[in-house]
């Protein structure tokens, strides 16, 4: 199998997708001949010009389009610059995309993928920089997935594109330029599936997106501590794949959530609470810990940006601390 | 008149439905029989019907919490909108929706929408999957001057004028968005001069008057298939009724209300019918009296029929693999 | 004390504050002549017409006209009609009034409160009645409050008036008709502070807005079972008063939370994970319950309706269930 | 001309200030001093430095992305600023905002904003408070071309005009947003027509030109200050770099930047001071001298300031009572 950027796997996905069913397009903004801010168009331009539809900076209506060509039957896929950007769209994302099938009795449906960057990491500041998923995560009828690795954004792409309902689909930024092995052609990775990235024993790290790099490179280091760790990939919030986790935690009796978002009201919080609702519940031999964003804007000085989410050290340490080594 | 007496006819019949139907939900509303709340159109029938006779049965419109109009005019079933408002399975939304969410995919009906404007993007976005596709189909956008100064108008507007998109945003100027008068909320003369932002048309006709707004609509969705693009088109028009099931009006005098209803779109349009030899007051009568029977039937209908079942809550929210 | 209604103890509170500060005054939709759409300002215009900014509709920019006025020094209230309709204003809330004392390293600061009705049980569907408080508690720079009971609503009203960051004031239009005491004149409950409504020794439930309601209801019926319910109402979000709520697990080793927002990633999650993390957690002798909305949009018909959000009835069982009655 | 050596003077050296700084900026960027990234101004001094020298010191602006010039026109320190960028503790946000979130409100500056538009119906606010005050001042918003197809103009302008607030909304149309050209995204000629649809005059300037500028919005000032309402300005300019650190600028050519380039606002400035007798050679030389100085010292300054402490991530997050 080929070694591939994320970036590469996902515009992969994307024009095999554009190839494979005429329905499906691209709406957002300088995505043409500019390649979008993060380049993940670049080079389309020219064969795919007229799947390629640019828009002026209209976030609530290029979503708010996309979900009118998705109800006469388009598979549209609009790109949001930045996450931060779906803040100006939230109205056909919460009030119209996810609600417009069940209002209509499912008479209508709503076969849309918003895709969009988040994370800090850049340098970018506060309005470019958030993780946001638990908001919509906490919409019933939207699907939210943030996949890790070149494998899954691919695969879970190609899910999103297929899937009849809307899909929230967020790409960390900081993952763009990472390399995983990406298999040729077609391949579909499910929503609602979470992921093993790592097998391990003594204790369950459960991570999406950025944090599930940095928890495999942490748990790499934790090797050399004696510590073997279980890495588990959610990948999607909506549905979440509670049996995988459970699983897992009846395994190794000790749990880390390593979560991008601010941690108060997190996707963090509801895994907790499921593993607590769960059968796993008691073979928890430590209490459950989460790692998260701290409640704080991204600010802008690198330092500062660093330590307002969970970074590879701050893993380790959470992990040492729970083994008593430190 | 060019229209052939059957559409004149056809005209005339959904005019007096919408009427009917609305009145109908008035009364049940009153008799506690419908949950929530909904918006009478008494008094638009013009627009509604004027717009949709200009349009082929697969164009598209969109609609809005003022809907029950635009989706009698557009071909739906009466009986399946009156079990819709009384919560029913057999509703178009299987009671899930009521009022302000009855869709019909099966006349080209997008939707109507509790949000002010809610349909103007979508409206952009079918227009744009037509052009797309060159399927072409043209997409009407019902709106109301509350609407107007939304943003979505002007992001969405702006679209549809640079693509030169398949679509016809029809403000429907009621003179009220709420309780605030459309002078007084709206920073220019006419809704149809903001027209000229988005390299569009802008039309104004007499919202009253079946006929001329057919005829702007028709000239509108003529060019809209021809490729030439987006037109916007303000209808004056006035509602009779309050805004919604408990309103007041208290932010207008009933002297001005009486002399919108001496403008009463049906009467004016019968008394053309009749006066033009279109029709004789027994065609009319006649056709007043089927309106009754069916609205009746469509009553009966929705009293008889089922609830949606408790147990069937989280049904829908979700489309399923190969629904 | 006299008794008086929930939004009669609002209107009060809003009045006097128009008249203690001549920057306060409030910006909607309706709120003149027509006194709102839930009648909250009603019978205010002639006398507060200054006081009372009519806008279009206009959401996104009714709040970020409110930040704008708020960082030139006055203390604007924004009426959303329908909480729902926040979402046409998210970037103003999310991306401004959250950010902008952050952002500005504490130059600018936001004294805006945006009050808004939520939830359902009016039969309006899907789009006006929503329970979302858990969105924006997930927001760093936002105070979120949801005050159940008249008392609460004046004095927590004020609070957030004088207060210097923007506070997302939740309504439950099912509150607007309950009857309570309510002080003449000026008092302050202070925003992150937990109440205990009802005292008991036996289960803790913890509740928000309506469901506070429903559960002192419920823990009334519950007392001929012999069951004693205390009843803590979260009033504040953000910030969340943790203490009072591990104190109270403490003394009952039991906890349901009752919330009106939708069960995944709900606020409960949260509470959940901080009684998990807290010295409450060994005093536990029962799996912490949480009752929710269903995860779906709230449906028209009436039945399903209610169907879609705990009733007291709900409340009931559930306590019933965990102490073995059924 | 109308206005004293010393106003035009002040105008010359803001606009070497504003070209100085960014190209030091960018100088700094490429040295990997910036972290995030930066929207260089090069090109439309004109528009800023006119526009601010037509307001009061207590007047308020609201500022875009590409904020550098407008913060340094209403007055900022240009040390406080250079340290910004570099985050340090000692910048205008304690290295909490960088580029995109610089404010001053010592000078009336309400922030820059990372989001496009963001800074409309702030500024709409803003002249809503002061009309409610009758506090005399006026606020003018700077925004740019991509800004006018967002859904706050529409909404915004829209109260503006309803309500006559004293604001200018000044957009900058610099020819492109990012990599969209304004007439492929905007379905109007002139975004100043867009003024007909808020009951509001909409003025076109050459943005290259400061007293042009200047005139243009002294007018609007004066007319904002008299209670007399909003306007609508539309200055053409050109941005002469990438849209920010790093765009090879695919979307245009190189002949059209050449262009523009002749139209250098400074040194048409320069050229009308010399050739009208207000300034000598040297008087120019000697402030172009003055600024030099005056960047490198805030430099030094930023350079040599401390970073904010991680120990303080989470000040700031809420404003403390009484604070
Ligand atoms: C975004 C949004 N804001 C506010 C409302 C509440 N609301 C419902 S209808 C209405 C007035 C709409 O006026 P207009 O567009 O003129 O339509 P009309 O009711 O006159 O047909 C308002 C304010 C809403 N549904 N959605
Ligand atoms: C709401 C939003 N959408 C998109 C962006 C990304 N973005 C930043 S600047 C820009 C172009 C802005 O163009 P214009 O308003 O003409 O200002 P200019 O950069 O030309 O000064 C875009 C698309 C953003 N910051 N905010
Ligand atoms: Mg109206
Ligand atoms: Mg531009």
């Amino acid at each position: 199998m080929a070694e591939k950027l994320y970036i590469e796997a996902l515009a992969e996905a994307i024009k095999e997708e554009f190839e494979r069913d005429p329905n499906v397009f691209m709406m957002g903004e300088d995505i043409g001949i500019y390649g979008g801010a993060f380049g993940v168009t670049k080079g389309m331009y020219p064969k795919y010009k007229d799947k390629l539809i640019e828009t002026p900076i209209s976030e609530a209506s290029i979503v708010g389009a996309g979900v009118g060509a998705a109800l006469v039957g388009m598979r549209p896929i609009v790109e949001i610059m930045f996450s931060d950007f779906m803040m100006d769209a939230m109205e056909w994302i919460v009030n119209q995309a996810a609600k417009l099938r069940y209002m209509t009795g499912g008479q209508l449906k709503v076969p849309l993928v918003i895709r969009s960057p988040m994370g800090s990491g850049t340098g970018a500041a506060a309005q470019h920089s958030q993780s946001l998923p638990a908001m919509f995560a906490h919409i019933p009828g939207l699907k939210v997935v943030m996949p890790a690795t070149p494998y899954d954004v691919k695969g879970l792409f190609k899910a999103a594109v297929r899937d009849d309902n809307p899909v929230i689909f967020f790409e960390h930024k900081l993952l763009y330029w990472t390399k995983g092995e990406v298999p040729e052609g077609d391949y579909i990775v499910p929503i609602g599936k979470a992921d093993v990235k790592r097998e391990g024993k003594d204790i369950t790290i459960i991570a999406g997106s950025i944090t599930v790099i940095r928890s495999l490179e942490a748990a790499e280091k934790l090797k050399g501590e004696g510590i073997d760790v279980e890495v588990i990939d959610i990948r999607s919030l909506s549905p979440l794949d509670t049996e995988t986790i459970v699983n897992s935690v009846i395994k190794t009796g000790k749990v880390l959530i390593v979560e991008d978002d601010n941690k108060s009201y997190g996707w963090g919080a509801e895994v907790l609470s499921r593993i607590v609702e769960s059968d796993a519940f008691d073979y928890l031999d430590y209490p459950i810990q989460r790692l998260g964003g701290k409640d704080v804007p991204i600010p802008y000085n690198p330092k500062l940006e660093g330590a307002a989410v969970p970074q590879v050290e701050d893993i380790i340490e959470t992990v040492k601390a729970i083994f008593g080594k430190e | 008149m060019e229209l052939s007496k059957e559409k004149l006819l056809w005209m005339y019949k959904k005019m007096v439905q919408i009427r009917q139907f609305e009145l109908k939900t008035d009364e049940l509303y009153k008799k506690n029989m419908i949950w929530g709340t909904y918006h009478l159109y008494v008094g638009e029938e013009a627009t509604a019907v004027g717009a949709c006779a200009a349009l082929e049965p697969t164009d598209y419109i969109t609609s809005t919490h003022r809907g029950h109009g635009h989706t009698i005019a557009k071909g739906a079933d009466l009986k399946r909108m009156m079990a819709e408002l009384l919560g029913k399975e057999t509703g178009y939304c299987k009671g899930r929706g009521g009022s302000m969410h009855i869709a019909d995919i099966s006349t080209g009906h997008l939707g109507a929408n509790g949000i002010v404007a809610g349909g103007i993007p979508i409206a952009t976005g079918a227009a744009l999957a037509s052009k797309l596709r060159e399927d072409g189909k043209v997409t009407l956008c019902f709106f109301g001057d509350g609407a107007a100064n939304t943003g979505t108008f002007n992001e969405s507007l702006n679209m549809a004028g640079i693509w030169k998109l398949p679509v016809v945003y029809f403000c429907e100027n009621n003179q009220y968005a709420m309780s605030a008068p459309v002078n007084k909320f709206t920073a220019v003369k006419n809704i149809a001069d903001r027209a000229a932002s988005y390299n569009m048309p802008g039309v104004i006709v007499d919202g009253n008057d079946v006929l001329e707004v057919y005829k702007a609509v028709k000239e509108a969705v003529d060019r809209a298939r021809k490729g030439e693009g987006p037109t916007l088109i303000e209808a004056k028009t006035y509602r009779w009724f309050g805004h919604s099931k408990s309103d007041p009006r208290v932010y207008r005098t009933r002297e001005e209300e009486e002399e919108w209803k001496k403008k009463d779109p049906i009467k004016r349009f019968a008394e053309k019918l009749l006066s033009e030899g279109v029709a004789t007051e027994e065609e009319l009568k006649k056709i007043d009296e089927e309106v009754v029977k069916e609205i009746e039937e469509a009553y009966q209908f929705a009293v008889e029929s089922p609830e949606p079942k408790v147990e069937d809550l989280a049904k829908y929210v979700y489309a399923e693999e190969g629904e």
